[in-house]
């Protein structure tokens, strides 16, 4: 028992070294996706405080109408921008009709309100797309599809999908430039005075209907990243949403305010639940990765708090 | 109605206190430091509150004295030093339970619970002294009640007491600063406490209110007994009320004595009052 | 609105081209609670204007009212108006006014916690397209009025002292280069010496740079040493108002707002307990 | 006009601290309760009874629970639905070992494993706050579920892994199963859940009910005024998790009669936060019209929406529901953030001035 | 009123929309295209109302009790979590069920659910003729013996089902079982699983999946480059779009069918005669006809043809519930029958009885070619011989746990 438990498994590791890899790489790809999600949910949350619950949703509906356009004849890149365009549209919109009339308002009111979004959206998407899911047209963006298989020593091999070394080199540059947005600009400042103290940042010239329609509109751009990576690697349906639900313990990991928490979040995330699963999991019967990840941040949070990268939480009388 | 309205009518001179000095000292402070990282909150500070007394600390913003109501109410616990409450070298402790060893306080940046009413603020203050367990709660029935209705006619004494009958239902989030204020004082009269730590408590109101809180500060001090550490920026406020003064300046102590002399003090009119006041 | 006004040449005061006139507004809060109930005033340009009444008389819902923050607190300004410069602002966005140049510093601090002291400074320039190095002065400017921000720059404002939150939220709304300052209660929970220094600050701004101030105070000895012009308020209306020499002298505001009776400074001790609340308005 | 309380003198302490202290209000629930009693089992229909009332009533009280936590202790939970979940689970397995135990008792009791399951599950709020929070009740949610899958020793062993509910009588008359009639399982509910209001209520407005919003407002101030944050989180995640976990035996028990693990999916407990929050966090009223708004609006839609005249597909009318749905708990944040019970509120306080506009 | 009520449970919408849309389709056009062909059923027509479920259990139950009052003949609920619970309630209520090829095994019982139909073939029967095809390939089922099996499945009631079958059959020929367990939140996420499987090295893999974990699984297949030839779906796994996701790599894919796939069927022809072209369908052209489309059509069939044989037992011909059980439980389709429907070669003869709700019939296997399904083998029976003693062991313990159970109390059809 004691030996299943905490000898075993590293033999299996060292036993099975290609496998291992292969696990790993999954463990990686899988943070990183994990990652781009939370990605969205940072933007906004960094920016305005607000725990966007519509992210899920926005990915989905992202990769729809992407998708959507391309099948009524639109050419893929042209079906890009426009989708682009389209995130534009509803981030003003979202701006104008849920963001500013509840300035100002408790956290919880607007995650409400984001909720509502989320509901509309669903709505919304299965209307105009219906609900059958898509196929993500990822040849015709030029993304590499297939994979390539690197022989280890004795017959071992390991998978490299293509399309999850573009998804990691895409995550990667989005962490990087959002990064440096935040950080290093006159906007990014606003942001973050925005999350803190709406009233305050408006009282000091911030424009929060500017600077919400720019976040919402870098998180749909996240979204649709994120809608073509994961829709490449399933398909393109309304049962994503659910995945937003993985991005959880990553924020809440990384620190809600943390970009590159969000990628170290993931990363731990992706790893620890994969390694988790294939090594320990099938002690218990398996399909341990439907909680594993929270438990990870639980046990990560009991240290510190605020998650790993979040800002402190300031407790002062 | 009840005893301390009817101090109010009690003449001036009839309370002859005994000098301050002689009294017996409720809370002593030894060498206190504090730090937080790199800033220094609090540098080797000792001084000692009497028992009965009002005892002001004053300083410039910044200087740490809101850092050291936070230590003595177990908010922060000091890296160096020793706090002695009653004679005894208090450990490490929670704040609930310097609470409960009978130490209230107000807060510079009001800290009313937003959601709940004047009145529901107030009895909070009594939630040390209520005992009935869950089980009557749910009932809310017999003891509870009884209890529920005891409290309930002591934070009615204290309304009174406050002037702020017109309030009692109101949320406390809508009103406005000054009568925060005067809640928050009431919240921590409703704890009894034998020591009662003030935090700025007259800080954005005019003259009349000061006056007005000057008048409960006394009558607790004078009535109840209960001794007082109060940290306030009006000077005229500071001298004519306490009994002692201590002038903190970057965390040291420049000053300690009574208000005539902290005033004369050339440290202190350097440090914080710019010109004699 | 009828109202006393004791100084002959008020009119002439604020006839000179006022920076800021608001007429006859009403507010509520959300939608049942009627707060201002016709409130007018005029600051000159270049004028020191103090505000001056007792809590909850509706000072800051005043200020609030002329920055347009009240919107984030689902008050509304249901009659009257507001002219900032001769136009009217009152559907403007605050952004918009700041742009204009007319800022406001919030009761209560209000500074970004998780901020660091520059950085909400910086926050301050938001609306300001002159350039790095003109920002930058003016952070220096900021700083040699109040050093002990500059000792504090690399804290989280959010675990900084009370009087250095205030410095910093004041400091801010002089990053923007204001033509005009609501300051709502600047004094709250200074040290003396640094209420005398922040009045300095804004006399120097106003008699240097010109910059209009409406402030609400309740330290009205400091406020109507410095302060052109006086108005006061009670229960949302304006009972009083007149130069702040007329003001200082006149008896009423000697004896509930100075506490100068005929005999001087009275001491805090004595008191007396019976209710002394006379009101201009029963 | 006809809500004024002039003339009401409340005399004495008991009187003010009673819990409707205005006396149209005391008309008012007495017509709420008549009609809860009377005039619905006297004239709805089966579907109105089971689809819509007992639901509704299931809801209200998980709502209640969720608004213990939430609302009064400020303690996010995303776990709703596991608790509910234990609740059922425990019910269940009670029944199949005491099959001859009292029906109520039985549902009384399975709230106090759920108590139990959220005390534990509540333990890290004691150092994690806010959103923060919501993880280790996320973590309670996935790990709970999956418990309800992975140990079948809480299904008896059944090959579909469902729980399915015996007949059960009560006093002699069916209780459930199929061929509980849906009167008697409404009435059943609408006493329990009636009766747990009332005690709830008293909890709220005592000492514990008054630590648990001191927490909320403000945590550290509280402990400076000696509240345990201790005694106070946990006392409110037991509470809250008690009446969720009768919430979820009720739901399998009375409503659905038979439930898998996905039931008390995650989706569930989002159901029950979004009714809080659009009643109203801190608000028992709230609760009721928040479960009224969120389960019976969508069924009014699903059924009005066809016989509108226009013939739209089924998911049609699906899409349009969630999209008014959405559109509508955006609508009425944007009207009162503070939830219905809020605007409620606001709606009495301007009878009260009327004629006039404000007061 | 001169109409036959039939609500069908659908989903159009949420996570299972992928599967549940052709189905939908196939299920409408079949009973819109008797109405529009016929008028109907012995000249009634058919009131066919669908009831968007979301595949989801509560808003099942609304659904059924929303459907109640206007008399259905016959309900017909599209998941097995909501079968199950409908099982109860409409054997209480007397309204038959049709869980085609779906649902509680053991209610092919027919002495202890009267009311509950599932032909033609129980999960039980479905696994078995997966391990019976298998063992076909590997030259008989005596060399099961040490061979690997993998078991991937959506972890509800659906997937769960036909594990006591499998350990059984484990048991029997002395294969190894694993199971992979996919929770319905991380249907589109199934790398862990996949992984397991490139670890454990299955010699084959069965999969239980519906909705968006079809075609993911059979993409993460692919990516493991799982030998696909050796991976086998159920019915409900073969979808065509299941299968395309995983394009030319998912060549050699195979699942169970029991139906025709494609257009050359006259009944087929009708429908787009009838339904498709005259613009009364939601089919998207494209994939009209495709293999969960048709399957949609075989349930309606069994419906239709359950309202037919009512009608001719009671000589009445608006038929209300109970003549429909009735109908159901002497349904037997014969070859002569299914020529006239123009199902020839569509479909296998179907006889259910009094006893038997299910038929255990005959099913055969498709290949997925990398652009629709080509028949694999011949229509062959599944292990009916095993699976009848486990059947009447589970109906039984259904009977123990779910006491007072009640009797049996309608008489055979037919008698
Ligand atoms: N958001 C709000 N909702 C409802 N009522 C409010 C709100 N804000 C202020 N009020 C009420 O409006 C009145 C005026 O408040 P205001 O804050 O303007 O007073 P003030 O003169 O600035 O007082 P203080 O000196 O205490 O700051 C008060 O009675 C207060 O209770
Ligand atoms: N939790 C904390 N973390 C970091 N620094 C702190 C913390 N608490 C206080 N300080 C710092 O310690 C110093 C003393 O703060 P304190 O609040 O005690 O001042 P104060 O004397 O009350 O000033 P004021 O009169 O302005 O309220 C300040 O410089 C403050 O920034
Ligand atoms: C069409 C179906 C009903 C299949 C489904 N996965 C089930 O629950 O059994
Ligand atoms: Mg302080
Ligand atoms: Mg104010």
């Amino acid at each position: 028992m004691v030996y299943d438990i905490i000898i075993d498994p590293f033999v299996q590791m060292v036993e099975q070294p290609d496998f291992l890899l292969q696990v790993l790489w999954e463990g990686f790809v899988s943070g990183i996706l994990y990652a781009l999600i939370a990605l969205g949910f940072v933007l906004i949350f960094k920016a305005s405080g607000v725990f966007n619950f519509a992210q899920g949703i926005m990915v989905v509906f992202a990769g729809l109408t992407l998708v959507g356009l391309h099948e009524n004849g639109v050419p893929a890149f042209l079906a890009l921008l426009l989708t682009i365009g389209v995130m534009g549209v509803l981030a003003y919109g979202v701006e104008r009709v849920v963001m500013r009339p509840l300035v100002n308002q408790p956290d919880i009111i607007l995650l409400m309100a984001t909720i509502g979004l989320t509901y509309f959206l669903i709505g919304f998407g299965e209307l105009v797309f219906g609900g059958e899911p898509k196929r993500m047209i990822a040849d015709e963006l030029w993304l590499p599809t297939g994979s390539t298989a690197i022989e280890m020593g004795d017959g071992g091999l390991v998978i490299l999908q293509h399309i999850d070394i573009a998804a990691a080199v895409i995550a990667m540059v989005m962490v990087a430039g959002l990064g440096v947005f935040f950080n290093k600009t006159r906007i990014g400042r606003a942001l973050r005075a925005v999350a803190d103290d709406h009233q305050a940042a408006l009282s000091v010239g911030i424009s929060l209907n500017q600077i919400w329609a720019i976040v919402w509109f870098a998180a749909g751009i996240v979204a649709l990243a994120t809608g073509i990576m994961w829709g490449a690697r399933s398909d393109v349906s309304f049962a994503l949403e659910i995945i937003a639900f993985k991005a959880l313990p990553v924020l809440i990991l990384g620190g809600f305010t943390s970009i590159p928490g969000a990628i170290i979040g993931g990363l731990i995330i992706g790893f620890g639940e994969k390694l988790g699963e294939i090594y320990w999991g099938p002690m218990v019967g398996g399909g341990i990765e439907s909680w594993l990840a929270y438990i990870i941040a639980l046990i990560f949070l009991l240290f510190r708090p605020q998650g790993l990268f979040g800002e402190r939480i300031i407790e002062r009388v | 109605m009840s005893a301390v309205t009817a101090v109010r009518h009690l003449p001036e001179t009839a309370v002859e206190e005994p000098e301050a000095a002689e009294r017996e000292v409720l809370l002593r402070v030894d060498n206190v430091s504090l730090s937080f990282g790199g800033v220094k909150a609090i540098t080797d500070i000792s001084f000692d509150i009497r028992k009965g007394e009002i005892r002001a600390i004053i300083g410039p913003n910044g200087a740490g004295k809101t850092s050291m109501l936070n230590v003595i109410n177990g908010f922060y616990h000091p890296q160096e030093g020793t706090i002695t409450w009653r004679g005894q070298v208090r450990r490490k402790m929670r704040p609930y339970e310097a609470a409960s060893q009978g130490i209230a306080r107000t807060f510079q940046n009001v800290a009313l619970f937003k959601g709940m009413t004047t009145l529901d603020n107030i009895m909070s203050g009594r939630t040390l002294k209520m005992h009935r367990n869950f089980f009557w709660q749910v009932l809310h029935y017999g003891p509870a009640r009884n209890e529920e209705i005891e409290h309930r006619k002591k934070v009615e004494d204290i309304i009174d007491f406050l002037e702020i009958q017109a309030i009692r239902k109101t949320p406390v989030g809508k009103l406005p600063y000054g009568l925060q204020k005067r809640v928050e004082l009431g919240r921590a009269l409703a704890m009894e406490p034998d020591l009662l730590l003030l935090d700025e408590p007259m800080a954005g109101m005019n003259l009349e209110e000061k006056e007005d809180m000057s008048r409960f500060i006394l009558d607790v001090n004078q009535e109840f007994g209960t001794t007082i550490a109060l940290i306030e920026h009006d000077m005229g406020v500071v001298m004519d009320l306490s009994d002692r003064v201590v002038v903190l300046d970057y965390g040291r102590k420049i000053a300690d004595g009574v208000p005539a002399e902290v005033q004369a003090n050339q440290d202190v009119i350097d440090a914080y009052l710019g010109v004699a006041h | 609105m009828e109202h006393q006004a004791i100084s002959s040449d008020a009119t002439t005061a604020a006839a000179d081209a006022p920076i800021l006139k608001v007429n006859n507004i009403e507010v509520i809060y959300d939608h049942v609670i009627l707060v201002l109930k016709g409130v007018s005033l005029t600051v000159p340009k270049g004028g020191i204007v103090a505000l001056l009444g007792a809590n909850g008389a509706g000072k800051t819902t005043t200020l609030k009212a002329i920055s347009n923050l009240l919107g984030a607190e689902r008050g509304d300004v249901t009659k009257g108006n507001i002219t900032f410069e001769g136009e009217q602002v009152q559907d403007l966005s605050p952004n918009d006014l700041v742009r204009r140049g007319c800022i406001q510093v919030m009761e209560g601090r209000h500074c970004f916690g998780h901020l660091t002291i520059e950085e909400n400074l910086l926050t301050g320039a938001y609306t300001r397209r002159d350039g790095a190095s003109a920002i930058k002065a003016d952070l220096e400017m900021v700083y040699t009025y109040f050093p002990r921000l500059r000792e504090r720059r690399q804290s989280q404002a959010g675990y900084t002292s009370g009087g250095e939150q205030q410095m910093c939220a004041i400091g801010r709304a002089l990053m923007s280069r204001p033509k005009m300052i609501l300051l709502d209660e600047p004094s709250m929970g200074l040290a003396p010496q640094l209420v005398e220094e922040i009045f300095e600050i804004v006399k120097q701004l106003n008699e240097r740079e010109g910059v209009s101030f409406l402030l609400a105070e309740q330290n009205t000895n400091v406020a109507l040493k410095y302060a052109t012009y006086g108005y006061i308020v009670e229960s949302g209306r304006i009972v009083l108002d007149g130069d702040a020499k007329a003001l200082r002298d006149n008896e009423d505001v000697k004896e509930f707002y100075l506490g100068v009776g005929g005999e001087g400074r009275k001491s805090f001790r004595n008191v007396k307990h019976y209710k002394r609340r006379k009101r201009w308005l029963a | 006009m006809f809500y004024r309380e002039a003339g009401q003198f409340k005399t004495s302490y008991e009187a003010d601290q009673a819990l409707f202290p205005i006396r149209q209000d005391r008309i008012g629930l007495g017509i709420i309760l008549a009609i809860a009693f009377v005039v619905i089992p006297l004239t709805a229909n089966a579907f109105f009874l089971t689809s819509i009332m007992i639901p509704f009533l299931v809801f209200a009280l998980a709502t209640i629970g969720l608004n213990i936590l939430t609302g009064y202790a400020g303690q996010l939970s995303l776990g709703t639905g596991a608790f509910m979940g234990v609740g059922a689970y425990s019910a269940y397995k009670l029944t199949s070992i005491f099959p001859e135990a009292n029906l109520i008792l039985v549902i009384l009791l399975s709230g106090v494993f759920s108590a139990g399951i959220g005390v534990v599950f509540g333990l890290p709020s004691l150092r994690i706050k806010g959103l923060y929070l919501a993880v280790t009740t996320l973590a309670a949610q996935f790990f709970l579920e999956w418990c309800f899958i992975r140990i079948p020793w809480l299904y008896n062993y059944n090959a579909s892994g469902a729980i399915e509910v015996q007949q059960r009588e009560l006093f002699g008359v069916i209780a459930t199963g199929a061929a509980a009639t849906p009167l008697t399982r409404y009435f059943i509910v609408l006493s329990i859940v009636i009766a747990l209001t009332w005690l709830v209520s008293n909890v709220i407005r005592g000492r514990i009910g008054r630590q648990w919003m001191m927490i909320r407002d403000m945590d550290i101030a509280a402990e400076l005024i000696g509240v345990r944050p201790l005694t106070a989180k946990l006392s409110a995640f037991a509470v809250s998790s008690y009446l969720c976990g009768v919430a979820g035996a009720m739901m399998v028990f009375f409503w659905l009669g038979a439930a898998e693990p996905s039931a008390f999916a995650i989706s569930l407990s989002f159901q029950v936060l979004f009714m809080a929050i659009l009643g109203g966090l801190g608000s028992l009223t709230g609760c009721y019209m928040g479960a009224a708004f969120i389960w019976i609006l969508p069924v009014l839609l699903r059924v009005l929406l066809p016989s509108l005249g226009l013939s739209v597909a089924a998911e049609t009318v699906q899409h349009l529901t969630f999209m008014i749905v959405g559109a509508l708990i955006i609508f009425f944040l944007i009207t009162e953030p503070h939830g219905l019970a809020r605007l409620w509120r606001i709606g009495k306080e301007k009878l009260r001035v009327w004629p006039f506009p404000y007061g | 009123e001169d109409s036959i009520y039939v609500p069908l449970f659908s989903y159009r919408t949420g996570p299972f929309a992928g599967s549940g849309i052709p189905i939908a389709n196939g299920m409408s056009d079949y009973l819109t295209m008797l109405n529009e062909r016929d008028g109907g059923i012995g000249g009634v027509k058919i009131v066919v109302e669908e009831c968007e479920t979301g595949y989801n259990t509560q808003k099942g139950v609304e659904c059924y009790e929303l459907v109640k009052p206007k008399n259905p003949v016959v309900l017909n609920p599209y998941s097995t979590g909501i079968t199950l619970q409908v099982i109860p309630k409409a054997s209480a209520d007397r309204i038959p069920v049709l869980s085609m090829a779906y649902g509680l095994s053991a209610a092919a019982e027919g002495k202890t659910f009267p009311w509950i139909f599932n032909p033609p073939a129980t999960y039980w029967d479905g696994a078995s003729a997966i391990v019976k095809d298998i063992a076909n390939r590997e030259g008989g089922l005596e060399n099961l013996k040490g061979k690997k099996i993998g078991y991937i499945f959506l972890d509800a009631g659906y997937g769960r089902e036909p594990i006591p079958l499998m350990e059984q059959l484990s048991k029997d020929y002395g294969f190894t079982l694993t199971q992979y367990p996919v929770p319905a939140t991380e249907m589109q996420n199934q790398s862990s699983q996949w992984l397991n499987v490139r670890r454990d090295r299955p010699d084959y893999m069965i999969m239980w999946g519906w909705g968006a974990m079809n075609p993911t699984a059979v993409k993460e297949a692919t990516k493991i480059r799982y030998p696909m030839d050796r991976f086998y779906g159920v019915w409900w796994s073969g979808g065509n779009d299941d299968a395309a996701a995983g394009g030319m790599d998912a060549k050699g894919y195979r699942t169970l069918n029991f139906h025709g796939v494609g257009t050359d069927f006259p009944v087929i022809s009708d429908i787009k005669k009838y339904v498709v072209d005259a613009g009364k369908s939601q089919v998207d052209p494209a994939k009209f006809a495709d293999n969960l489309y048709n399957r949609g059509v075989y349930n309606s069939m069994l419906i239709a043809e359950a309202i037919r044989r009512a009608q001719q037992l009671t000589g009445k011909k608006v038929v209300n519930a109970e003549d429909v059980r009735a109908g159901f439980e002497a349904l037997d389709i014969d070859a002569a029958r299914i020529a006239e429907m123009g199902m020839t070669d569509f479909m296998a003869p179907l006889k259910l009885s009094c006893e038997d709700h299910n038929g255990h019939n005959d099913v055969y296997v498709v290949e997925w070619d990398g652009t629709t399904w080509q028949r694999a083998t011949d229509w062959f029976s599944p292990m009916v011989d095993v699976v009848q003693p486990l059947l009447v062991a589970a109906a039984e313990e259904y009977v123990k746990t779910n006491a007072p159970w009640p009797e049996r109390d309608v008489p055979c059809a037919g008698e």
